[in-house]
């Protein structure tokens, strides 16, 4: 169970919330670093269904122009998107540990 | 359903006369023995009832006392509250009706059933449960209502989405 | 925000190391040996629960709380699954257009064989699963395929299973490297943490069986698909080996992958290897 | 469509046990669709059982009783070999019914 505190603590933590109000430029350029971890993991098939529900959310806000709530959602997505790529990377050897021998 | 009632006008008006008395709470005036065993038609305002109580005297137009002989067998946690298996035996004798109702349930009523003679009065059945319950069985039996009662816990399954 | 998340990463990737330095069985003998591995899984639930007679595991949570296990009994007497199960012999015997029928596509014309499956094919280098060949054989035969997680493709396998009742699961992995890497995958799959729950099979399936997840109680991993497909009351309906993937899936957090997907087909292969020995005890009822 | 009724009575001496499980969605009506709109109310209102011309059994059931619905009860006055005719009508005027051979 302390691994996953870990991981936790991890996307916890890198939520940052936005001094000002957020442009539209602001939210294309968080929603496409979003979207590229986002197709990462996708990529290593370890997506989770919270990243891709926050990509959605962040889409949503951006096109009704809710810059802010699309920058903060996309963030979110991109750190969720980062902890599952973690999750993937450490789990490549990490899942011995659990085996029976 | 409609062609019952359309051919058999008088029996329903009785009926309905029957049925306001009771809700009436003229309770305790000793019902006419047409109400005493679960009539044969279909007890659609018993199924209506919300309340436990409601149901029961709908049904049988009085009150059931607990009794050891009535023995009501139901889960300790319900496994799913979509297929929960109950089932009710009893030593009284002349039976002529079992019921069961499940106390949160939205309506409080969920099977009644008629038992002619020669029928065992032992049941088992599958139902539903919207929540943690008192899960009740009623048995008339000579004319009298007897009851046994068991709480069953009903959770949802699963770690969540 | 790049800073904080670097140290951030950097110490917990210490953190990472440490545990792994920690653990005892941190040397994996690279050699895979389905056979020990098998024998080692085995034993860890025998030893685990000493008083649940071997063939019981594939009763899954019915093994392991009394409880349940009457209220599953009850359910036994006229199960739910009785209708895919005629739906499935039904559709068995069912002539495709071109007059021919599942019988023709399987051995022993499909009858009492689902304990040799999932098996590894040779030629095609892959693991071929019940549903699998079941959809090839329908398309081979000019038929459109069944979606796997429905209930045409659970009333078939249904009744494949039915036939294999009481016979013991008896996977074979053929000397192949590539049959041993497909079990090294299953394996590898099955003990993976995924989600945002971050939990893998083994998880639920070998550290906590017999506890509580909410209202359900944990099934063993021993023996977990030798009651497919399953009949389960949360769905009120049948359950094929791909739907039960999916849904476990998505119950973590993790998007799920295509049904019949590599992944699935290498971890079937896995869990049922290490079931060999065990009854089928298909088709099956469950919370 | 093969029926919707799937019974089991075995007769040992004078008592007949009778086990019966019925293809029937029992919707209760306050459950909603994907689409999110209330799957109107559809469940079985009356099951009745009878043999050699008398009923042995009439049940009453409500939106409380499970999906598939199952019964079982036993009586007397049944052999090997009779008839046992069973029917049920639904809150929407749907029905069915069989006639099984006491085994």
């Amino acid at each position: 169970m302390k691994r996953s505190l870990n991981l936790a603590m991890l996307f916890a933590l890198s939520f940052a919330p936005a001094a000002r109000a957020a442009s539209e430029a602001d939210y294309k350029a968080a929603y496409a670093a979003a979207e590229a971890a986002s197709k990462e993991a996708a990529g290593m098939r370890n997506q989770w269904t919270v990243t891709v529900t926050a990509l959605a959310a962040a889409k949503k806000a951006g096109d009704s122009g809710d810059f802010d709530r699309a920058v903060a959602a996309s963030k979110e997505a991109e750190a969720l998107a980062k902890a599952s790529i973690f999750q993937a990377n450490s789990e490549k050897e990490a899942w011995k540990a659990m085996e029976i021998r | 359903m409609t062609a019952t009632t359309g051919s058999h006008p008088t029996r329903r008006l009785i009926l309905q006369g029957a049925a306001s008395v009771a809700l009436l709470g003229l309770g305790n005036l000793p019902f006419a023995p047409a109400r005493a065993a679960a009539n044969d038609k279909y007890p659609e305002e018993a199924f209506k009832l919300k309340n436990e109580a409601d149901a029961i005297k709908a049904l049988y137009g009085r009150t059931a006392e607990p009794s050891e002989k009535v023995k009501l067998d139901a889960p300790e946690i319900a496994e799913n509250g979509g297929v929960v298996p109950i089932s009710v035996t009893t030593t009284l004798d002349k039976v002529t009706s079992i019921s069961f109702l499940v106390a949160e349930n939205p309506n409080a009523l969920a099977a009644s059933y008629r038992i002619p003679d020669g029928t065992l009065p032992a049941i088992a059945n599958r139902l539903k449960m919207a929540k943690t319950s008192n899960v009740t069985a009623i048995v008339e039996a000579d004319g009298k209502l007897y009851s046994a009662t068991k709480e069953v816990k009903v959770t949802v399954g699963g770690c969540g989405g | 925000m790049k800073a904080r998340s670097a140290v951030l990463l950097a110490s917990l990737s210490a953190a990472l190391v440490a545990f792994a330095l920690t653990s005892p069985r941190v040397v994996a003998a690279d050699k895979v040996d389905p056979a020990t591995d098998a024998k080692a899984f085995q034993n860890f639930f025998f030893q685990k629960f000493p008083d649940v007679k071997h063939e019981d595991f594939v009763n899954g949570p019915y093994s392991m709380n009394a409880d349940m296990k009457r209220q599953w009994q009850e359910k036994e007497e006229f199960p739910p699954y009785e209708f895919a199960l005629d739906a499935g012999k039904e559709m068995f015997a069912t002539p495709f257009k071109n007059g021919k029928t599942y019988a023709d596509c399987f051995p022993n014309g499909g009858i009492g064989i689902r304990q040799n499956y999932p098996y590894f094919d040779t030629k095609e280098g892959k693991v071929v699963t019940l549903e699998l060949a079941l959809n090839r054989c329908r398309e081979a035969n000019g038929e459109a395929p069944y979606s796997y997680v429905k209930d045409e493709m659970a009333s078939l396998t249904a009744y494949m299973a039915f036939t294999s009742r009481g016979k013991l699961m008896d996977i074979k992995i053929p000397d192949d490297p590539r049959a041993l890497e497909a079990f090294e995958n299953g394996k590898r799959y099955f003990y993976t943490r995924r989600g945002q729950l971050n939990f893998s099979c083994a998880s639920c399936h070998v550290q906590s069986p017999g506890e509580r997840i909410r209202a359900e109680i944990l099934a063993p991993a021993l023996g977990i698909l030798n009651a497919m497909p399953i009949y389960r009351s949360e769905w009120s309906g049948m359950g094929t080996i791909s739907r039960r993937f999916v849904t476990c899936n998505s119950q973590t957090r993790a998007v799920p992958l295509e049904p019949q997907a590599d992944e699935y087909r290498d971890v079937e292969y896995f869990l049922s290897y290490v079931a060999n020995g065990l009854p089928i005890s298909g088709p099956g009822a469950r919370p | 469509m093969a029926s919707s009724i799937r019974v089991r009575a075995t007769a040992n001496g004078d008592i007949t046990e009778v086990q019966t499980l019925i293809q029937h969605p029992m919707d209760t009506g306050l459950v909603k669709d994907s689409k999110g709109e209330l799957i109107p109310a559809h469940y079985i209102q009356e099951l009745k059982f009878e043999c050699n011309g008398k009923d042995v059994f009439v049940a009453n059931w409500g939106t409380a009783v499970s999906k598939d619905p199952y019964v079982k009860f036993s009586f007397k006055g049944g052999k090997k070999g009779d008839d046992l005719k069973i029917s049920w009508t639904d809150n929407k005027g749907g029905s069915d019914t069989i006639t099984a051979k006491i085994a």
